[in-house]
């Protein structure tokens, strides 16, 4: 699996990224600057964590306009895998690859600790190692998590499956105890309708080693690395992104 | 029922990170025009409080007191009469 | 011009008449306002040191291991496989307690500069904070403010927060102590030192534009606040941790460059500090030309763009040949740069303005002229200790305790530090010291910061000692060994002979401490006239300590492992409890010797510690310290999450002084059954006082007939939020 | 040169922590008449840009490409014609 790792001003997770791929995973990677524009050469782009743009006026707000993100959305539409976690994740939202927005923690804190998620869906490329309801433990760490949907959004993200994490208990049980920060319906994660784009605030790369405390991220990215084997179904019907881009 | 709408922005000789990205984020998408950007809170809040004039006060008070941070930022109100709450569903 | 018509201005730059006549002789004539603001700067307490300097002297800061001592950006220490930490603490405490988000944030982002500066790849923070107790509106606006903006600037910059301390008194109140220390790495060769050592080099000023910031931020720090700082405006500013980033990143990019020759951080006393320290430090001079400095706002003057305190700027020098690669660099990551001078052999610092001199100043009187100061101390007395009142009820008081602001859990504060990115945090926050992994090695770097402020206040002598011994043995718990010390010194106005005896009594236990234990002081920073009208902060110096652990996989845990280990108290008990938060918790008057060090006894237990932990004897190692005995099993019982059984624990004390005592030279271990002996043979060899205390397991605490508490009402005592 | 003021708020169906939390602290400091708090951002623009009307459609395009997220915000804009930047002459 090839991995390419964006690098917008103000990126951090870029290294732990690295670091999974490469020295846990053994697996090829590169930085991608976000002023590339080709992405050919890649299998799976990663948009990782941090404070693009210091995260001013909006998280991802700047960075969704740099040329990167339209390589990416081209991308995306072609069936590339593209994860995009924290920061990542709410750059998605703001280049509409992926619907909803991340509003500020409930708590309006930042927050730093692990967390457990359940696995609601296992049809996507990031979680085909993983069983349905099997429960991750992976560190979060942001304070704009907060996932918002309007209604007939959150309703269409259910019914077609889209919702891929969700906050819960360490058994499984989804509570507002469980829930960080406010997410609506505990919502972690989702994809886009094809399951080829995923968003996550959680951190997968910090946990890949039982020294720094779990390695149930690695599931994530062997599951990227089974799906490219076996190419995902085409999209049922027209799903966000394939339309949607950068102005 | 009062409305007042709180305007609080940075001192002008203060620094202002967010205006300076904001502005080269403009620039970046070819807004050349724009030479400064300055980035500031708006507050809106909803005062059960018949008298005008109280409520103003009451609303002074809490700029100085909570909204804005009088060391490095000022700050603007607007009252206005108003029936009904801002949010739907209990959303504030 | 006579003295006289100066006097306002001096006033308004801390210098006094003996300061100002000093300038006159040396100058051999007046100095103009620009060049005595920038005298003002230079001889600040804050830049000079002009009044803690002699004592510094005693300080051991020499060692093998020592690649960079006091008097650079930051200290250096060699740790193997060809790398070196690079680490500092400083003090924020005016700006903080002036705006607390930004006072502390801007805080962090100046130990971090010194850190990169120096070619190191920042890897850690920890913060230092004291306050005032937080029924009072005022001090929780400054806690809360203080502990955001250190997340809120940490966070964006993506550098890890995995350690410090919090303590509460109503000593600190309107006077909050917030110190930020900072860890990097760097590979030994590419360690940077700012010295600009060769004429011709160019100077290149990078980072962001210069605004009215902080004038005088210097002199700021050094004096007292009067109740009008709060309206001194220019003292506060607001970070840019975004634009932090981005220099760092291409300050570590350059530093791999040929033809870089120094890098120095803006910081206190801005463009005057920063390049005139750079030009002295290599022995040359320099020319600035400052119309060439990109400003914020229009028609600043000379004075205004020479003694702004704007953040995120640095002072980059090159070989001429070198500044297109620079240049380069700075595309990159879209960083602006201004060529603003160069380096001379002239020993001047020479400003000049579209061309005239402006101003023209001898370095070596700038920067190393001013006379010391060595006002009168009188040495603090020593009190006898208190009356005991009689113990109340054990079970009460240890959940009390547990709950007071200054034992509780710290969750609340490090939850919203990320204290992971970097994919190195071995162990995070809220046990003793924090670990990290050193990437590509085997090998931990162990990070502390200590500075118990009662036992300070109560013998600034044996308080220091105290700190530096708690420090090692929080090292020590984790299985590294001590490497080297950071120290901050936050203390009242020196002016006063009780402040300044308070100092030379602490500066003494600093030393003699860190000779004692072999540790070299290689940084550090002091903060004085911490004074708000009139009342002064207890004397607080605060430990930041680095330690080796050679191999992560001995690493000890704090918390009790498994059920049915057993658990010894090491070291001796003695009868003290002046100091202690159980008398605090009854409100008895501070008075009284706070608990004794014993440096060799300390050496010893350390010693005891690491050999047991070396041979996989210890399943877990807690430090004793604030609370005492019971405190410390009650932690290791929560870190691990098991109950633990004692029989009744009688100690050579009595009942009150054992269980909530501060006694130094303690640790807690817990030990599978087998390795009982190995345990007793090691203490025996190093003549270490073992003294069993019970069995791990179950959910309950418990402590002979006097203390039975499920654990989940310890937990929920010890995690009262803040 | 023209001043805008770019006044960005919450949708009312999005729920608002910031408005919640200030709401909390104004009641906590005993100002109980305030039911609602929402919070917005205010950014106050300096454009070089001679005509009004061009001066207006173009904060148009920025705030709905960049200052406002229509998923989440509503926004409003005001026009000043003005002589002088915020930041004394400075780029802000
Ligand atoms: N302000 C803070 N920021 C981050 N971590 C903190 C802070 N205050 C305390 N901690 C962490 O909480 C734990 C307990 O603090 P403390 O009681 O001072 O430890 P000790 O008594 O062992 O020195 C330590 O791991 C410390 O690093
Ligand atoms: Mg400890």
């Amino acid at each position: 699996m090839r991995t390419g790792i964006v690098v917008f001003p103000g990126t951090w997770s870029d290294r732990d990224c690295a670091h999974a791929l490469l020295e846990v995973l053994g697996q090829p990677a590169r930085y991608v600057d976000y002023r590339e524009t080709r992405l050919d050469d890649l299998d799976l782009v990663i948009l990782p964590g941090g404070f693009s743009y210091g995260d001013y006026l909006r998280c991802g707000a700047i960075a969704r306009f740099t040329p990167v993100v339209q390589a990416v959305t081209a991308f995306a539409n072609r069936g590339g895998l593209v994860l995009g976690i924290c920061n990542g994740f709410q750059i998605l939202q703001e280049a509409r690859l992926l619907p909803g927005a991340l509003l500020k923690n409930a708590s309006c804190e930042f927050r730093c600790e692990w967390v457990n998620l359940r696995v609601e869906q296992n049809d996507t490329a990031f979680t085909l190692d993983c069983r349905p309801g099997q429960v991750l433990r992976i560190p979060i760490s942001h304070g704009e998590g907060n996932f918002f949907a309007d209604r007939a959004t959150l309703d269409s993200l259910e019914r077609e499956g889209r919702i891929v994490f969700r906050y819960c208990t360490p058994d499984g049980r989804i509570t507002a105890g469980a829930n960080p920060n406010g997410s609506l319906a505990n919502v972690a994660g989702i994809s886009n309708a094809r399951g080829n784009v995923l968003g996550m605030m959680p951190h997968p790369e910090r946990a890949c080693e039982p020294l720094l405390g779990g390695e149930d991220g690695l599931m994530m990215f062997r599951s990227a690395i089974r799906a490219l084997s076996h190419p995902l179904p085409n999209p049922p019907h027209e799903g966000e992104g394939v339309t949607a881009g950068v102005a | 029922m009062y409305r007042a709408e709180v305007f609080v922005r940075l001192k002008p000789v203060v620094n202002d990170p967010a205006g300076l990205t904001i502005r080269a984020g403009l620039h970046a998408l070819g807004f050349e025009s724009v030479t400064e950007v300055r980035a500031g809170k708006y507050l809106v809040l909803t005062l059960n409080e018949p008298d005008e004039a109280t409520a103003r006060r009451q609303v002074e008070e809490m700029a100085r007191q909570l909204l804005a941070n009088e060391v490095i930022e000022d700050f603007r109100i607007e009252m206005h009469p108003v029936q009904d709450p801002i949010a739907v569903g209990g959303g504030a | 011009m006579a003295v006289a018509v100066r006097r306002e201005q001096l006033q308004a730059i801390a210098l006094n008449e003996d300061e100002y006549g000093a300038i006159v002789r040396t100058l051999g004539r007046e100095p103009n306002d620009l060049e005595l603001g920038m005298f003002g700067a230079l001889w600040s307490e804050h830049c000079s040191y002009k009044t803690s300097k002699s004592l510094l002297r005693q300080l051991p800061t020499e060692g093998p291991n020592v690649l960079q001592g006091p008097g650079e950006n930051a200290g250096a220490v060699d740790i193997g496989d060809g790398l070196a930490v690079v680490f500092k603490i400083e003090s924020h405490n005016h700006p903080s307690a002036i705006e607390p988000y930004q006072g502390a944030a801007t805080g962090v982002g100046g130990i971090l500069r010194d850190v990169f500066a120096m070619g190191a790849r920042p890897v850690a923070i920890l913060d230092a904070l004291r306050f005032g107790p937080l029924d009072s509106g005022r001090n929780r606006h400054l806690f809360n403010g203080v502990v955001a903006g250190i997340g809120g600037y940490g966070n964006c910059f993506g550098c890890p927060t995995v350690g410090g301390e919090v303590y509460f008194d109503p000593a600190y109140s309107d006077n909050p102590i917030v110190n930020a220390m900072c860890v990097g790495l760097v590979s030994s060769e590419r360690l940077r030192r700012a010295k600009a050592d060769r004429a011709g080099d160019i100077v290149l000023l990078v980072g962001a534009d210069t605004g009215r910031d902080g004038i005088h931020g210097a002199t700021f720090a050094s004096v007292e606040m009067d109740d009008q700082s709060a309206s001194r405006r220019p003292a506060v500013q607001v970070g840019n941790p975004f634009l932090e980033k981005l220099l760092c990143e291409a300050c570590l990019r350059l530093n791999e460059l040929d033809g870089v020759t120094a890098i120095q951080d803006l910081g206190a006393a801005g463009l005057t500090g920063a390049a005139s320290e750079l030009a002295h430090r290599g022995r040359r001079g320099i020319d600035l030309a400052v119309d060439q400095v990109s400003r914020r706002e229009e028609g600043m003057t000379p004075y205004e763009v020479m003694l702004s305190e704007s953040q995120e700027r640095m002072l980059v020098v090159v070989r001429p040949n070198a500044e297109a690669a620079a240049r380069e660099v700075f595309d990159r990551f879209e960083l602006h740069a201004d060529r603003v001078g160069a380096i001379t052999g002239s020993g001047r610092m020479r400003v000049r303005e579209r061309g005239t001199v402006v101003a023209d100043l001898p370095l070596k009187t700038l920067v190393d002229g001013v006379p010391f100061r060595s006002p009168l101390a009188v040495s603090p007395d020593k009190q006898p200790s208190p009356a005991l009142p009689a113990i109340e009820e054990p079970e009460d008081v240890l959940l009390d305790l547990l709950a007071r602001p200054n034992l509780r859990s710290r969750r609340p504060i490090y939850r919203t530090y990320d204290h992971q990115v970097g994919d190195n945090t071995v162990i995070g926050p809220g046990y003793d010291a924090a670990l990290l992994r050193l990437p590509g090695t085997k090998k931990g770097l162990a990070l502390t910061t200590d500075g118990n402020p009662w036992y300070v206040a109560l013998d600034p002598y044996e308080g220091t000692r105290a700190a530096v011994a708690e420090a090692a043995r929080n090292i020590v718990c984790t299985g590294a060994r001590p490497l080297a010390v950071t120290n901050c010194l936050n203390f009242g106005n020196p002016e006063r002979p009780l402040v300044y005896g308070q100092l030379q009594e602490s500066v003494r236990g600093l030393a003699d401490a860190c000779r004692a234990f072999g540790l070299p002081v290689v940084s550090g920073n002091v903060s004085l006239y911490n004074e708000t009208s009139e009342r002064n902060i207890p004397p607080t110096p605060v430990i930041g300590m680095v330690g080796l652990l050679d191999d992560l996989s001995q690493r000890c845990p704090a918390g009790f492992q498994a059920d049915g280990d057993l658990v010894f108290l090491l070291g001796e008990t003695r009868d003290e409890l002046a100091g202690s938060e159980y008398l605090r918790l009854l409100g008895t008057k501070p008075e009284g010797r706070p608990p004794m060090v014993s440096l060799e006894m300390e050496a010893r237990l350390q010693a005891a510690l690491l050999d047991s932990i070396g041979q996989g004897v210890l399943r877990c190692a807690h430090d004793v310290s604030d609370g005492g005995l019971l405190v410390a099993l009650a932690e290791s019982a929560l870190f691990g999450g098991r109950g633990l059984r004692c029989p009744s624990i009688i100690g050579p004390v009595g009942r009150e002084a054992f269980y909530f005592g501060e006694s130094q030279g303690r640790a807690i271990v817990s030990v599978a059954p087998r390795s009982v002996p190995d345990l007793q043979k090691l203490m025996a060899r190093h003549h270490i006082p073992i003294h069993a205390m019970g069995v791990v397991g179950g959910d309950q605490f418990q402590i002979g007939p006097d203390i039975r508490i499920p654990l989940d009402a310890l937990r929920e005592a010890w995690e009262t939020p803040f």
